[in-house]
């Protein structure tokens, strides 16, 4: 059986690397221009998962795993309870920036910063002995401290924010909603009258 | 572990913010119950401070080590502190009545004094990635403020602007972080600052740095959000984003950049032009506005262009006297602009607010205003004149400091970037004279004569603010013990 | 160039950085506005596991990234509760009608 | 004791002012009466301040850092300034109470006087540059919110806010000027620049004198800057006499010739001062024989004067200047008040609508005219002392045509003044009878500076003694009195600017005969009447502003992706200019 030597493996893992990322782009791309706002959140769970995938190959295991459950799942369903409250109204309209502009200004940019930042130094091999726990909990405990700051305000935020709203507007969703499982009745018995009248 | 003083004044607001969130659900009026709590917890921050004052010149910068990550308390955090918890206590004590018919208040002070905290930490931090989460936390905490008024329409969508422009700015910040650390491999800021040599990757991270931290700073082009998010805050919070939360985000640019600062002579020019841009635009931005707040909005645009023409003279000349001045006029633009958002808050409230109407100040609302509301007519124009820069008010003298480190550079490029920054404030009087006249009208408008009475609480911090801006127009060196160990830090900062 | 996993890496960050800001530009829905901005975020984290291996601080990078996915979790949490308050409030989520805040 | 002195000159008024706004406006009569006796004080504190001149700064006060030392310089040059501004000053404030009374703002009116008062007389006193362009502001400032002090009328608010923003943009020299004296002297200190001034790299000091001289046409209205002058004789009358024509305009004449040792030497400079000067001679004159408003009039002569001062301290004639400075100030603050008494009197600015108020209004008559005879400069009024003084200097060391330019001057001025005089209070009656022929008050401050125009020409020996001793860098020779009239009398100039004074005012007598070359100088009248085209550069200007304001209003778009094209924008521009810079 032939081995596959240590140049070989670089190339394919070289191929792997260049097919998740390409596929994480693709699926972002993907996400921006889906039409339904649930396709669009679908793609960017797919993103997650497909960087998670990364995260693992680069040796970031606990970020991979985070980055499933937090970024492909929690994040997803979140995306998922916003779209059924805000509804999924496609705006499929123009949009306001000229599009060429968007593009040529992003493309342009991006350009510039491949050249800025390409190529990289050679990786190195020196990885600190000690274990993540011991830098996430310990080295960079602070950071940790600040981010139940950041969480503590976030969702008082979140809570001030979507705080019960005052009766006029709300009044405006109720009838909306009113409305819409109105007409969808009306459109039900439509449906459901000629099978009354069906010889069966 | 012991903690030293100044870390106090950190850790009191955090932890009091909770307390005032659970104090203020007790009992049927909310708001009072929180804003005693955020009156105390503001006492007793101040406390810690003045020790931590007094202990940072007596014993110098103080160093802490939690983990890996470094704090210090230098000049620079001093600054900040100093800023954040005179226009907090301020903002407080005025904010009592301004929002007595609101709900939601116990929100409010929470997040105002977790705000405050956050920011005095994002000062004392020497750690590159640390500095970011202090950075967001800050903007987490300031979403709300910001969209307060969650039923109203416009405060929303100055909400969401503020939210989503922040937010694509510190993903900016994160890549730049990536980029220092893929570099260096050091997130210290010391230790950044002498390992890093020059190189395009790192003169990339500065950038992105700038263009980061300057969404927050309101760099022009960056500084869309900020007319609308100023404008549509309630009028404290107005003044707290413009006093001190876009100095904030400054702070947290010059810490970054001053790691970098081996990397690259381009920062200081980067800076300066910066400055010229938000003058002009600021500037021209202003002039025409209808709506006061709006206005004073874009004069915040105006008054960062000086701080950064003050702080570029630094970076490029590693010039103490242009970190200085610059810094002098951030507080000095905390205390002026804050005083211009709560006198014309005030007035807000007395027309419109307290009538349970949401519309914006218009100048001609204002007209003949001196005649029901003396003092508040008085503190909103020498506020508007200090940010002219007239003498014998504050934004005067920060103003000269910042010109005469210019100046002594003795290079001809920055001696015409002071005469033009000097033509600027000569045409800022062009919208900030009209209104003073408008206020000073013999005859009252319709809504002038309607309005309420303006309570006394809420006219105590205009007059102390007043009288500060006066005091330090009259003896510019009262505030030497404060920007002397600031600019000393920043230079400190750029290893000068 | 050297074309390595983390050149392909960093290609991929620089991609994902700028298919979320063509996103940004060009959508018009603000919960998709959201979306993109999470693009972003994820570009970030990239960077930084990527910027790790780089330079050998694969555990203090990957500790920063958990910070900041958790961090902008939050963020995003905030944003779509303006966006549902938007909803409510306004009943649009089109950015060209959430612009009556202009000049 | 000169500390204290100082002290009081500049800080009673100012205390002043602080106690006329605690008094409330519900007190008027005790407003009126604290204003006019803190102000009479402030005016002896100021004239005592005459005996402790000194060439020392006689307080100094450490800032700290980059304040450097503020210092207090009671000099000649300085205490006449501080005086003029002070007795002139209280005499306003006294003219005020009968001009002022009713007025619902009168806390406002009184305080913002006297800190002007306070704010003048520090700046003639102050010996340190950041603390002289701190007062320079303040009577910008001052000068700015008593132009506007009708709020209700939109035309003072624009007239306050075009005087603030010219005579801030010519400030902009002095702010600069003073910075890079800081940055090359390493000390505010005037005397510490006046030392060192030659060893300043040549192109700074050009730099410095031409910014300095910007400054000084700014605030004196000197032709090119002086449109703000006319349309800020919207401001109360009293103002008008005493921040319009008795001090503030001064400013610009005294920082000239405090810098004059320094910058003499400077290429140009010397001519450029006397050029300004004699144009805006000629055309204030000009544009005072055109003018109908009587106070614009008056502000146009004042224009007319101040361009004498200029071109005094254009040919060397630093004492001449001054004592042309002091004159003026007395007779045109006499002009002023006689105005501020008559047209309330007769409800009318426009002298078309005036005339015959010789019967009616006796004793305004007779002031005016006193006033009017030293404005000609005639025979024993100061005026006509400080004026033949400028002249004969001019004649000595000028170059002949600027001479004969300013006698042209001379001239003119004898022509207006008859149509002035004549308009107002001869002919025949076009409007209502006047109410009343100054009131007590009016009368009081009226009769004082009548006397100052027979008496102020006395000081002059005094003036140059002191100038002499404390003034070491001006090279000013003390003389005395009666040896300068003699000298005066017997010159030649005298005798030629007498004739011309007479030809002027025999044209205004032969005016119906001249109609012909009246009718011939219509158009060239038009032009002047419209202020020269200046006014429509300034007008440029601002549509120009405005329209670059409302083009860019047009970016905040408001919508979201805009806002970020903003940041991918940016951030791409400045990748670009590395790219490129790199």
């Amino acid at each position: 059986m032939p081995t596959i030597d240590t140049l070989e493996w670089a190339m394919l893992e070289t191929l792997i690397y260049g097919i998740l990322v390409g596929a994480a782009i693709f699926s972002a791309i993907q996400s921006l221009r889906a039409d339904s706002l649930l396709r669009s959140a679908i793609w960017l769970a797919g993103v997650s998962v497909l960087l998670s995938i990364v995260f693992y190959l680069l040796g970031a295991y606990q970020v991979a795993v985070i980055e499933l459950s937090v970024g492909a799942g929690l994040v997803t369903v979140l995306f998922v309870f916003a779209i059924s409250v805000a509804g999924d109204e496609g705006i499929g309209e123009r949009s306001l920036v000229p599009k060429p502009l968007a593009w040529g200004l992003v493309i342009f940019s991006g350009l510039l910063l491949i050249y800025f930042i390409l190529p990289i130094k050679a990786p190195l091999s020196t990885i600190s002995k000690t274990s993540l726990t011991a830098v996430f909990w310990e080295d960079r405990g602070l950071d940790l401290l600040v981010q139940i700051v950041l969480i503590y305000s976030g969702v008082l935020g979140l809570v001030g924010i979507l705080a019960e709203a005052k009766a006029p507007l709300q009044q405006s969703m109720v009838d909306e909603v009113a409305a819409e499982r109105e007409r969808a009745l009306q459109e039900m018995e439509q449906t459901v009258v000629p099978e009354v009248d069906s010889p069966i | 572990m012991t903690l030293p003083v100044w870390a106090w004044i950190i850790v009191l607001p955090l932890i009091t913010s909770p307390l005032i969130y659970f104090i203020g659900h007790l009992g049927k009026s909310r708001g009072v119950f929180a804003q005693r709590t955020a009156l105390l917890a503001f006492a007793a921050t101040w406390a810690a401070f003045v020790l931590a004052a007094q202990d940072l010149q007596h014993n110098g910068i103080s160093k802490l080590m939690v983990g890996s990550i470094s704090l210090k308390f230098d000049g620079l955090s001093l600054l900040l502190a100093m800023i954040a918890l005179v226009l907090g206590s301020f903002v407080v004590i005025f904010s009592g009545h301004y929002l007595a018919d609101e709900e939601g208040q116990e929100k409010y002070y929470a997040m105002l004094m977790a705000m405050i905290g956050v920011m005095i930490g994002l000062g004392c931090t020497n750690d590159l990635f640390n500095l970011w989460i202090w950075f967001e936390a800050m903007a987490v905490t300031s979403y709300l403020l910001v969209a307060f008024y969650k039923d109203l329409p416009t405060s929303l969508e100055a909400g969401i602007k503020y939210l989503v422009q922040s937010a694509a700015g510190s993903t900016l910040v994160l890549l730049a972080i990536g980029l220092v650390v893929a570099e260096t491999g050091a997130l210290n800021l010391d230790e950044i600052r002498q390992t890093a040599e020059s190189s395009p990757a790192l003169m990339a991270a500065g950038i992105l740095f700038v263009i980061g931290y300057g969404v927050k700073t309101a760099l022009v082009p960056l500084h869309t959000w900020l007319p609308d998010a100023h404008s549509q805050a309630p009028s404290g919070i107005s003044a707290m984003l413009s006093g001190i939360v876009i100095e904030a985000g400054l702070i947290a640019m010059l810490r970054s950049l001053s790691a970098l600062s081996g990397v690259t002579t381009l920062w200081g020019p980067l800076l300066m032009s910066f400055g010229i841009l938000n003058m002009v635009v600021g500037n021209l931005m202003a002039f025409g506005q209808a709506q006061v707040k709006r206005m004073l909005a874009y004069s915040s645009l105006v008054h960062v262009g000086y701080m950064l023409i003050g702080l570029g003279i630094a970076f490029s000349m590693r010039d103490v006297i242009g970190a200085q001045g610059g810094f002098f006029h951030m507080f000095n633009h905390g205390l002026m602009k804050g005083l211009a958002f709560l006198a014309a808050g005030s007035m807000l409230y007395t027309l419109h607010i307290s009538k349970g109407d949401h519309r914006p100040l218009l100048f001609d609302d204002l007209a003949g205003a001196a005649k029901r509301y003396p003092w508040a007519a008085l503190t909103l124009s020498i506020a508007l004149l200090s940010l002219a820069g007239l003498p014998p008010l504050a934004g005067f003298m920060s103003k000269w400091q910042i010109f005469v480190a210019g100046v002594d550079t003795h290079n001809g490029w920055i001696i015409a970037v002071v005469a033009f920054a000097a033509l600027n404030s000569v045409f800022s009087l062009t919208y900030y004279a009209p209104l003073v006249n408008t206020v000073y009208r013999c005859e009252p408008s319709a809504i002038v004569l309607s309005g309420k009475r303006l309570p006394v609480v809420m006219k105590l911090p205009l007059v102390l603010m007043a009288l500060g801006i006066i005091a330090i127009g009259i003896w510019p060196s009262l505030m030497n013990w404060l920007t002397e160990p600031a600019g000393t830090a920043l230079l400190a900062g750029l290893g000068g | 160039m050297n074309i390595s996993p983390l050149n392909i890496c960093l290609l991929g960050v620089i991609g994902l950085v700028a298919a979320g800001f063509y996103g940004l530009l060009t959508t018009r829905n603000l919960i998709k506005v959201v979306i993109m901005l999470q693009i972003l975020v994820k570009a970030a984290v990239l960077g930084l596991i990527t910027a790790g291996n780089i330079s050998g601080q694969l555990y203090v990078t990957q500790s920063m990234a958990i910070t900041v996915i958790v961090a902008d979790t939050i963020v995003a949490v905030i944003g779509m509760a303006f966006a549902i308050q938007i909803r409510r409030q306004v009943g649009t989520l089109d950015t060209n009608e959430l612009s009556s805040l202009r000049g | 004791m000169a500390a204290i002195l100082v002290l009081l000159t500049i800080g009673l008024p100012w205390i002043g002012a602080l106690l006329v706004l605690l008094t409330g406006n519900e007190r008027p009569k005790l407003q009126h009466a604290v204003a006019s006796i803190i102000s009479v004080a402030a005016g002896i504190s100021a004239v005592v301040l005459l005996w402790f001149t000194s060439d020392q700064p006689v307080l100094s006060i450490p800032m700290g850092s980059v304040f450097g030392v503020f210092t207090f310089v009671p000099d000649a040059l300085g205490v006449l300034l501080a005086v003029i501004a002070n007795v002139v000053g209280c005499l306003a404030v006294i003219f005020s109470i009968d001009y002022m009374k009713g007025n619902e703002q009168l806390g406002r009116y009184y305080a913002l006087v006297m800190f002007f008062i306070g704010a003048m007389a520090g700046l003639g006193i102050s010996g340190s540059l950041l603390l002289m362009f701190f007062f320079w502001e303040i009577t910008a400032f001052c000068s700015y919110a008593l132009i506007s002090f009708d709020n209700d009328d939109p035309k003072a608010v624009a007239a306050g806010i075009k005087a603030l923003i010219i005579t801030q943009l010519g400030g902009i020299g002095l702010l600069v000027g003073a910075l890079i004296i800081n940055s090359y002297v390493g000390s505010y200190q005037i005397s510490a620049f006046l030392t060192k001034a030659e060893t300043l790299p040549f192109n700074v000091l050009v730099l410095l004198a031409f910014g300095f001289l910007a400054a000084a046409i700014a605030k004196s209205a000197q032709v090119p800057l002086h449109t703000w002058l006319p349309d800020a004789m919207e401001a109360p009358t009293p103002v008008s006499a005493l921040i319009h024509a008795a001090t503030m305009v001064n400013a610009g004449v005294y920082l000239v010739a405090r810098f004059f040792p320094a910058f003499e030497d400077v290429p140009g400079w010397t001519t450029s001062v006397l050029v300004v000067g004699m144009i805006s001679a000629l055309l204030g004159a000009l544009m005072a024989l055109v003018a109908a408003d009587l106070k614009r009039a008056l502000a146009y002569s004042t224009i007319s004067q101040l361009g004498y001062m200029f071109f005094a301290v254009g040919v060397g004639a630093v004492f001449a200047s001054q004592f042309h400075l002091l004159s003026h100030a007395i007779f045109k603050a006499l002009l002023f008040l006689c105005a501020g008494a008559v047209i309330p009197a007769v409800g009318t600015r426009d002298m078309r609508q005036m005339g015959g108020l010789r019967k009616t209004m006796p004793f305004v008559f007779t002031v005016f005219v006193i006033g009017s005879l030293a404005l000609v400069g005639l025979p024993i009024a100061n005026g006509f002392f400080s004026k033949e003084l400028i002249l004969e200097e001019g004649l000595m060391h000028g170059p002949m045509w600027a001479y004969i330019g300013m006698l042209l001057g001379v001239g003119l001025t004898a022509l207006y003044v008859s149509r002035m005089v004549f308009m107002v209070f001869y002919g025949e009656s076009h409007g209502e009878k006047p109410i009343h022929d100054g009131l007590f008050w009016m009368r009081v401050s009226l009769t004082a500076l009548s006397i100052g125009v027979f008496t102020t020409w006395l000081l002059a020996g005094v003036l140059s003694d002191l100038m002499a001793q404390t003034l070491p860098f001006h090279g000013v020779h003390a003389i005395g009195t009666f040896e300068l009239a003699k000298e005066i009398i017997l010159a030649p100039a005298t005798w030629i600017s007498i004739a011309v004074i007479v030809l002027g005012i025999g044209i205004w007598i032969l005016r119906e005969p001249l109609a012909g070359i009246k009718n011939l100088l219509r158009p060239v009248a038009r032009i002047i009447e419209n202020g020269l085209g200046f006014e429509q550069l300034n007008q440029g200007i601002i549509n120009g502003t405005k329209n670059l304001s409302a083009a860019l209003h047009l970016t905040q778009t408001g919508q979201l992706n805009w806002n970020i094209l903003g940041i991918v924008g940016m951030l791409s521009a400045l990748f670009a200019l590395l790219f490129i810079g790199v």
